[in-house]
């Protein structure tokens, strides 16, 4: 699927430091086989619990009405939504690097791309439960959906919300489908490595069978093609729409045009944050070191800096054009962010998102482990506090007899903490139980899997 | 008796479950009880088919839970069995489901304002003003509105308590009536009543022959805040008991000293409604009126100024008297004063000289169409002085009358009317001296609203025999050995004398709902009077004043509410000796912080503290809720060492950093202490403090206790109302306050639009005008608007609303009836912390100007109804949409709660039920809610709609008459109907010949944010002030 | 597939050591004019299916009939919605604001076309499919890990057991079996 | 392991299987979901025996006799004890149905009759803006004259409203007619209901707030 290296005009290094098919095999899914660790299972337990606290704050939240959140008028979304955006930005890079690296023909995609997607899928579960959840009357959130009914009554389909349901919802369907797809191979791989009869029939029922065959490579090729296609403008509108929630608001500091390609940079900033932080963990702990290289996490650096340096230059234009609009609205919506009540979370996101990415002009910064983790740690942060300013901006808008406060409550903070717990359960099951790089893609991007491959001009 | 209320089990079920509730409520034994033996014949409501229906109808929001859960398909939830309980005879002329409106009288302090009631088979839901009664010409206060909930409040008084124990009328009168006939044996030795003033001739009657029954006893006739001053001062003029009435209708200039009559006077009603009339800018420079204040702190009244002095209470007196001897220099005379006005100590310092002058000027210009208005709370001297001014003036029989007052009628007989403090001090002396064998209480607290001297409650316990006959367990009741249980106005019948000798009957809406008593009733029983029952005293009191013919008539009075109008004697000119000394007795400008106490604008002296309504409608000026607070100006503040805390943002006006904690500050005077949360409030005097009373009410219900400080606890009977040689140190506690309107400042937006007359007259369309105000071009519509299938708002009736600003007094009238109408809930303090009151219609209040001497502006805020709602476009389901008549429909059962809609709303108008602020409702409270209207379950987005249901009513009545056109007038929402300044004007603005429509053409009129092309239906119509040119001139140059 | 009682040959399996190997090998086979037989390998390899001589996938044609689906729908939903269900003046657009509609009509594209490669793909294959007499082949696990494979069916016209085994050695098979179905 | 050959045919078992299912539960919706299914036929059992088919029908007392406030009200009311014991207070008085209904009456207790039409609370039906404009009782309360025991007819649901408030025609007849209940057109009904609703100048709105307040 990997176009021959020849056509590849970046003519990397090859991506793995091993000749050997069967190497490769034993190094991805090798660990999938050996007995569960103590310290996997206490890690288990840990985010477990926090996920049980995640579900536990829902019932409550269900139980006693959308107020024991910090919610009110006119900061009528809170938390919520800060998380609901934060966690469907980061669920962004996992397709970004399977589909539009893939059709950039990057190779080097393939050392990380099943890590990606995997965290894409958990990130946008995380993020998924906060709109179910933060409407008033969970019980009939069914009337968004184009149903039929006795009451002949219809949605509106000319509210952002309206698309945000469609948009995530098929995002986390593509997402899955895509991921599934990319696994069947590899799954097939362990099930005729696999010892145990139970293991084995698991892992038969899920590979459908596999065998590998020619022509089955061909039409697999040909939707993994495809997929990679429609996914490229997919991923790009996901949280267009998402921006739309606020863009097309009259709010001051929501109500503006800028708000699409900020976000997807956004987005695509704080999803590789996620995975290189995520990666350097499992690189150290499950010694891929062979596989995931050093040059893989400086081009992941490379991308931060590029997507960091745009969401800064959006936040300037953002004042630029607020200014410029002669809007005395959106001017004091942005003096406000920036000096207002809430002039420290602004200056925390300016921190960790525009100063912090600009340490990777130094290349001993992008390919030094310690320095990236950190940085990706910022990164996180101030991503949440981007959509924390955004959405607090509600706190002033129009009329100054309106303007309120915002805070949070325990109950807030709690359930923020909790979807950790959820991301995390599932990313540990995940690392267990599945190969966490795509064995049949490693394979075919090593030279010797070319048929024309001759040892002599290994490595050039 | 079946006691619905008081189970508190059964209020936890509901809590718990607010849909089961339903089918309990249907089915529960006390229920069937209730409709069939709680109210004898046709008074029967709860019973009939339609208020049940009606009564599941309040629970709407309920059954939308259940209708839900009814996709289950589970029988029990699907179809609760629900029973029609009709009549057994049905009551005359009662059509289910249109409701019936009855004329009755309020009345409050010696006062009385005729009022419709509007009830539902039988259940009185709504209070609204009579407009044939001169004293309300329609209108109605705060608290007319909100008396409504205190008829059904759960924790009102139900049975008769001894010594705190649950007794009976029949134990009562066992012990009572012995004791009383010893007392009738030795002429009422010993015995003393004690009341409020009244306004009910037929109480008066009562009173009369009681005291004739018991020649011995006093009669102890109290207010805690009364307009003794103002009668004494009227006294000392003319030689009677008297009241002035203003006509500010025809006042061209009119000052007001410490007197505001747009909100706390007696007939503020009235004299809102008159002085918006005199305030029309299109009558021209000398048409429209000027208004200048003196106070102390700051009023609804002083926000409405031309020009305000701020002058130290002590100094006020002062102003008026250099008011008149600048008139004498002019070669005014003052009869009765003049030689003393020289005499006098000089100018109190703080008192502009320059603004006396030009004030001087403009009442000498305006002979005989100019008013001196003087505050009850000004000593009697000033009221003389005032009204003497009045009459050299030649205001007198144009725009002041003085009219003999009957609140005094005790002596009626010519003697000075004699002042309740001193009565009361005579009766806590007699306590003392233990002279008092049996105490009376009639519907009066004065433990609590009495000067913490008299030390009344620690004195109570000398009468053998105490009784206390209130509508709540009240400071009083608790110490008395007998508490009565005293009948809502609602439920009894009574008549009243309003200030102008208007008379009318107050009749009942229902029977008592407990076993209760009015005073008349209870005293009537003791002395002995013929007629023992409300409706007989009253009938046989008025019988005697028609005789031929009466029936008729009475059926007539009923009907209109009004038995004659006017009719009080006029008061003339003859000063009394004693005049001169008067104004000698005035004690000289004090130095140092002075603190005075003030009535509350909602809770007026504590008697509405356990009233929700009111508790949660934010104080006109301050916007605080659920608390009062010491409030001083910002200098003051700084000095305390407390301004930080409050003004940190003056830039942006914001007031607070961590909005919830406020300074607390000690305050020690007349040798008591309290301890009060303090509040920055810009444009007060200087050195001067301000606590209101009413608050911090001990023995009250779970609504009003630990609400806010006794204020009380600080008066001195010497001087109550005022306290100089104050002390005040900051202490380093914090207080919750919850305010709903953190932000003062305008921004330098467009949102209020205010300017003089000049330049209004200079050039009227610009006045207003975007161009002026909006330098920011109007977005355009992506759409060719006329494109909107089948909605063309050319066509039929298009409803839209107009709110003068310039006769908006700020008085939250509007705010309270908008909630008694829509069924809308209180959330309670922490909730209003958290932002989150339910209001439905705000009033903005904003300072401009200087932060020391601010000027005021008001805006009633409720939702705009935008002909393209932002709301609109971004609910995912459709629950808010229009309808062909222009309304912004906002559909409760539809709604899922994204909230979006509040995030887009421009005008933040739209309220939450963030929790089920509505399960917590008794049966008896349910009563109270407008079956009209469903009631909103938690999780749903709700707002104003122009009172929809209104407007779906009259649509109905004109079509079962064959119209399509509902006349104007016809809707008017609760809004504008309580209005005392008829300042909300609603209608249909296709119609070119409604009064709607005239006012949206008008040159002062302007829609908000135009920019945003959202094309809001409400619009207001611009503020124009009439400074007087000779001050403005210097205010500049200052 | 046919289940006569007598086990009947499913075809001949050989193992080649590298993909270059089974390349070539793939090409002889091909031009001895087999058409029933297959390639497996742990990865796709490049250009195999020129030296097999097999024609394009038909996926394509499959997405993009999904695709038109899912778009034509999305967007005929909303139009039937706001045109003729229900017609409520909301924030006084008019009924069909195109630029409104954008978003659900793009996404119900995507999903479909994401649906119909997957099904598609899966459709053409044959898949799932649990039994397969190659799984009856030891030697088999290999073909997902280092391993590359010749399978020739009997089904194949031409197919004859010597021949076939014959041709595979000829072109470097190791291990050959034969494979009962 | 080597699955055995059957095994091929799961997925095919297994798809089809889905297919029915999800149609099913479509089905499932839209039958008992339906308020076609689950409100009419309700069909409670009264305190007292009261027979409409007896008295509308057999002899043919006007609806409005006992349901008097339906031209005027929101309601049509509940007829108080004393209307039934105008005729009773002669009429069958030894009759067991009669005893109860005179004891309630003497004891000054309401008959607890069970309400049959119920529509939700939130949803504002006014009687008299139907009746007046020629919606005969019979378009939603069915024929209530050949009821025994009431029953509900019609589903009552929002959907059912609207059929109606968009396109009237064919449920308007002339005012006379209301309340008889057999009455048929003679002709399109739809074309005679046009000119009722130009008389009576019928304009039914689909506005939310027509029945959501």
């Amino acid at each position: 699927m990997i176009p021959h290296r020849d056509d590849d005009p970046t003519r990397r290094p090859v991506l793995v430091e091993s000749n050997d098919f069967h190497e490769v095999t034993e190094i991805i899914a090798g660990p999938t086989e050996t007995p569960l660790t103590r310290n996997w299972v206490l890690l288990l337990m840990l985010s477990g619990s926090f996920m049980c606290l995640m579900v536990g704050l829902f019932g409550y939240l269900f139980w006693e009405g959308t107020g024991v959140w910090g919610v009110n008028m006119p900061v009528a979304w809170g938390f919520a939504i800060v998380n609901f955006v934060w966690w469907i930005g980061i669920g962004h890079a996992g397709t970004l690097i399977s589909a539009i690296l893939f059709l950039f023909r990057q190779r080097w995609r393939t050392a990380i791309n099943r890590f990606s997607e995997a965290m894409t899928i958990f990130a946008v579960m995380c993020a998924g439960v906060f709109p179910a959840f933060h409407v008033g009357r969970v019980w009939v959130v069914y009337y968004i959906f184009p149903l039929p009914n006795q009451m002949e009554a219809w949605p509106n389909t000319r509210s952002p919300l309206f698309w945000d349901v469609f948009a995530v919802s098929t995002y986390f369907t593509v997402s899955l489908l895509f991921w599934y797809m990319g696994l069947i191979p590899d799954l097939a791989t362990m099930r005729d490595r696999a010892t145990t009869k139970v293991r084995r029939f698991i892992l038969s029922i899920f590979s459908l069978g596999w065998r590998g065959a020619a022509r089955h490579w061909q039409n697999y090729e040909r939707a993994y093609l495809i997929l990679a296609a429609i996914s490229t403008p997919l991923v790009l509108s996901v949280h267009s729409i998402v921006s739309f929630d606020f863009a097309t608001s009259k709010v001051p500091g929501w109500h503006t045009t800028i708000f699409p390609p900020y976000f997807v940079a956004g987005a695509v900033f704080s999803g590789f944050a996620m995975v290189s932080t995520l990666l350097i963990i499992a690189r150290e702990v499950f010694g891929f070191k062979k596989v995931v290289r050093l040059h893989h996490i400086e081009n992941m650096n490379k991308f931060m800096l590029l997507t960091g340096t745009i969401v800064g230059y959006a936040y300037a234009m953002e004042i630029f054009v607020a200014w410029y609009s002669g809007n005395i609205y959106e001017r004091y919506a942005f003096w406000n962010r920036a000096l207002g009540e809430y002039w420290w979370s602004y200056w925390a996101m300016i921190t960790c998102n525009v100063i912090s990415p600009q340490f990777f002009w130094f290349k001993w910064v992008r390919r030094n482990l310690v320095f990236t983790f950190i940085l990706t740690i910022f990164i996180n942060i101030g991503m949440w506090f981007e959509r924390f300013v955004i959405v607090i901006t509600l706190h002033a808008d129009f009329l100054p007899s309106s303007w309120g406060y915002y805070r949070p409550t325990w109950v807030d903070w709690w359930t923020y903490i909790g979807t950790f717990g959820m991301f995390f359960t599932f990313f540990l099951l995940f690392l267990k139980f599945l190969p966490q790089l795509a064995i049949a893609e490693v394979k075919a991007v090593m030279p010797e899997s070319n048929p024309h491959f001759h040892p002599h001009d290994k490595g050039h | 008796m079946p006691s619905l209320n008081l189970d508190p089990k059964r209020a936890a079920e509901n809590a718990k479950a607010p849909w089961k509730s339903l089918e309990e409520l249907a089915g529960s034994a006390e229920f069937k009880d209730f409709a069939s033996h709680e109210f004898p014949e046709g008074a029967d409501t709860m019973g009939t088919d339609i208020s049940r229906r009606r009564f599941m109808q309040v629970m709407g929001a309920g059954m939308a839970f259940a209708g839900v859960t009814s996709l289950s398909g589970c029988k029990g939830i699907r179809r609760p069995e629900q029973h029609i309980l009709p009549y057994n005879q049905m009551p005359e002329r009662m059509v289910p489901g249109v409701p019936q409106f009855y004329a009755t009288t309020y009345t409050l302090g010696g006062d009385a304002v005729g009022l419709l009631v509007e009830a539902h088979e039988g259940r009185p839901t709504k209070v609204e003003g009579n407009p044939s009664h001169p004293a309300s010409l329609g209108a109605t206060s705060k608290q007319h509105q909100a008396s409504i909930l205190d008829l059904y409040n759960p924790e009102r008084s139900q049975v008769v308590l001894k010594g705190g124990k649950t007794s009976s009328w029949e134990a009562f009168w066992n012990e009572a009536n012995p004791v009383f006939e010893a007392l009738k044996a030795n002429g009422g030795e010993g015995l003393r009543f004690v009341s409020g003033y009244t306004a009910s001739p037929s109480f008066r009657a009562v009173r009369e022959h009681a005291l004739r029954t018991f020649p011995k006893a006093k009669w102890v006739a109290y207010e805690a805040v009364s307009r003794d001053n103002v009668t004494a001062g009227m006294y000392a003029l003319t030689g009677k008991a008297a009241e002035p009435l203003y006509r500010f209708a025809k006042a061209k200039r009119v000052l007001s000293v410490d007197c505001d009559f747009l909100e706390a006077e007696a007939f503020n009603l009235v004299y809102s409604r008159d002085f918006a009339q005199g305030r029309n800018p299109d009558a021209g420079r000398d048409g429209m009126n000027r208004l200048y204040v003196i106070e102390s702190g700051f009023s609804v009244t002083g926000g409405a100024a031309d020009h305000r002095l701020r002058v130290k209470p002590s100094a006020v007196p002062f102003a008026l008297i250099a008011l008149a001897r600048e008139l004498q220099s002019r070669g005014l005379s003052v009869p009765g004063f003049g030689a003393d006005l020289g005499a006098l100590p000089g100018n109190a310092e703080g008192i502009s000289s320059a603004w006396i002058k030009a004030l001087a000027d403009d009442l000498i210009k305006h002979r005989g169409e100019s008013v001196i208005a003087v505050g009850k709370y000004q000593p009697a001297a000033v009221h003389a002085l005032g009204q003497a001014l009045n009459y050299s003036l030649g205001n007198l029989g144009k725009t002041v009358e003085w009219k003999v007052s009957s609140v005094h009628a005790l002596n009626a007989s010519g003697d000075a009317p004699e002042s309740g403090l001193e009565s009361l001090r005579a009766l806590a002396a007699d306590l003392d001296a233990g002279r008092v064998s049996a105490l009376v209480v009639l519907d009066a607290n004065p433990v609590y609203a009495s000067p913490a001297d008299l030390a009344l409650g620690s004195k109570i316990a000398s009468a053998k025999f105490s009784v206390h006959l209130g509508g709540e367990v009240d400071e009083t009741g608790a110490l008395t050995g007998w508490h009565l249980p005293l009948s809502h106005f609602l439920e009894t019948w009574s008549d009243g004398q309003a200030l102008d000798g208007t008379t009318s009957v107050a009749q009942p809406l229902v029977s008592p709902l407990y076993d209760t008593l009015d005073a008349a009733e209870v005293l009537a029983h003791i002395s002995g009077y013929p007629q023992t029952t409300s409706h007989e005293i009253v009938r046989a009191y008025w019988a005697g004043k028609s005789g031929l013919g009466f029936d008729a008539a009475w059926r007539k009075w009923l009907h209109d509410g009004v038995i004659a109008v006017g009719g009080a004697a006029d008061a003339g000119y003859s000063p009394a000796p004693a005049l001169a000394s008067l104004l000698r007795s005035l004690p000289a400008p004090a130095q140092g912080v002075e603190l005075i106490f003030r009535e509350d604008a909602r809770l007026l002296d504590g008697r509405f503290a356990n009233n929700a309504w009111l508790q949660e409608a934010p104080d006109p000026v301050t916007k605080l809720t659920w608390d009062n607070a010491l409030l001083v100006g910002p200098k003051l503040g700084e000095s305390l060492g407390i301004a930080p805390y409050l003004l940190n943002k003056d830039a942006t006006g914001t007031t607070l950093a961590d909005y919830r904690k406020r300074p607390m500050v000690r305050v020690t005077v007349n040798g008591a202490s309290l301890e009060v949360a303090a509040w920055i409030l810009p444009g007060m005097a200087e050195d001067t403090a301000l606590l209101h009373l009413g608050f911090g009410r001990v023995h009250v219900g779970k609504v009003g206790e630990e609400a806010g400080f006794n204020a009380f606890a600080l008066a001195n009977s010497a001087s109550p109302f005022a306290a100089s040689g104050v002390k005040l140190e900051k202490i380093d506690r914090l207080y919750s306050l919850a305010c709903t309107q953190d932000h003062w400042s305008l921004m330098g937006r467009p949102i209020v639009r205010t300017g003089d007359l000049a330049e209004y007259l200079e050039d009227p369309k610009e006045f207003a005008s975007e161009e002026k105000w909006n330098e920011h071009p109007a977005e355009q519509s992506l759409w060719d608007e006329k494109v909107r299938g089948t909605y063309d708002f050319s066509q039929g009736m298009q409803w839209g609303m107009v709110i003068d600003l310039n006769s908006c007094s700020g008085c939250n009238a509007c705010l309270v009836a908008c909630q008694s109408e829509n069924n809308i809930p209180t959330v309670g303090k922490e909730q209003v912390l958290r932002g989150r009151e339910m209001h439905w219609l705000r009033l903005d209040r904003y300072f401009t100007g200087d932060v020391e001497d601010p000027q005021l502006e008001f805006q009633p805020m409720g939702c705009q109804q935008c002909e393209n709602a932002p709301c609109e476009e971004v609910c995912p389901v459709g629950a808010t949409v229009h309808s062909h008549e222009g309304l912004n429909d906002m559909v409760y059962n539809r709604c899922v709660g994204t909230r979006y809609c509040s995030n887009n709303c421009p005008f933040k108008v739209r309220r939450f039920n963030f929790f089920n602020y509505n399960n917590k409702h008794t049966e008896t409270e349910k009563m109270r809610m407008n079956p009209d209207v469903t009631v909103r379950f938690r999780g749903v987005m709700e707002k104003c709609t122009y009172c929809v249901q209104r407007i779906q009513r009259a649509r109905i009545t004109a079509k079962n008459a064959g119209s399509e056109r509902i006349a104007d007038g016809a809707v008017t929402p609760a809004c504008g109907q309580a209005c005392p300044s008829g300042s909300i004007v609603f209608g249909d603005i296709n119609d070119p010949q409604s009064r709607v429509a005239k006012l949206k053409a008008h040159p002062r009129n302007y829609g908000l944010l135009k920019e945003l092309n959202i094309k809001p239906r409400t619009t207001y119509l611009a503020r124009v002030r009439n400074p007087n040119p000779a001050l403005a001139s210097q205010e500049k140059a200052a | 597939m046919s289940s006569s009682a007598a086990p009947r040959v499913f075809g001949v399996l050989a193992e080649f050591k590298t993909p270059a190997d089974v390349y070539h090998a793939a090409e002889k086979v091909r031009d001895a004019g087999y058409k029933k037989w297959d390639v497996h390998s742990p990865f796709p390899i490049h250009g195999i299916e020129r030296a097999m001589g097999i024609g394009d996938s038909k996926l394509g044609w499959i997405a993009f009939f999904c695709a038109a689906t899912g778009a034509f729908g999305g967007f005929g939903l909303q139009y039937w919605i706001h045109k003729h269900a229900y017609p409520l003046l909301i924030a006084g657009k008019p009924m069909i604001a195109l630029p409104a509609y954008v978003p659900v009509t793009f996404e119900p594209g995507i999903l479909f076309t994401a649906f119909g490669c997957i099904l598609g793909m899966l459709a053409l294959n044959g898949l799932p499919r649990f039994y397969h007499a190659l799984f009856k082949s030891r030697n088999f696990a290999k073909a997902t890990d280092d391993g590359f494979f010749i399978s020739i069916e009997s089904r194949d016209p031409k197919f004859a057991l010597d021949s076939a085994r014959a041709l595979l050695e000829a072109a470097g098979g190791k291990n050959i079996e034969v494979l009962e179905d | 392991m080597v699955f055995p050959k059957w095994t091929n045919k799961i997925p095919v078992i297994l798809l089809a299987s889905v297919v029915f299912f999800i149609c099913f539960v479509v089905f499932a919706f839209a039958y008992w979901g339906s308020p076609k299914n689950y409100v009419v036929g309700y069909q409670p059992v009264q305190p007292i025996a009261f027979s409409h088919q007896l008295h509308a029908g057999q002899m043919g007392m006007d609806c409005r006799y006992c349901h008097y406030n339906v031209e005027r009200g929101r309601h049509a009311g509940v007829p108080p004890t004393e209307t039934c014991l105008n005729c009773h207070k002669i009429v069958k008085t030894d009759s067991p149905e009669i005893k109860k209904l005179v004891s309630y009456h003497e004891k000054g207790l309401p008959v607890p009759w069970v309400r049959v039409h119920k529509l939700a609370d939130f949803a504002y039906f006014d009687h008299s803006a139907h009746v007046n404009k020629g919606v005969s009782c019979v378009e939603c309360h069915g024929r209530i004259d050949q009821m025994t025991e009431v029953r509900i007819e019609k589903p009552l649901s929002m959907g059912w409203c609207l059929d109606c408030h968009r396109n009237p025609a064919s449920h308007i007849r002339d005012r006379a007619k209301i309340t008889d209940l057999a009455w048929k057109p003679d002709g399109d009904p739809a074309q005679l209901g046009r000119e009722f609703m130009k008389l009576y100048n019928v304009n039914p709105r689909t506005d939310c707030s027509t029945c959501h307040r």
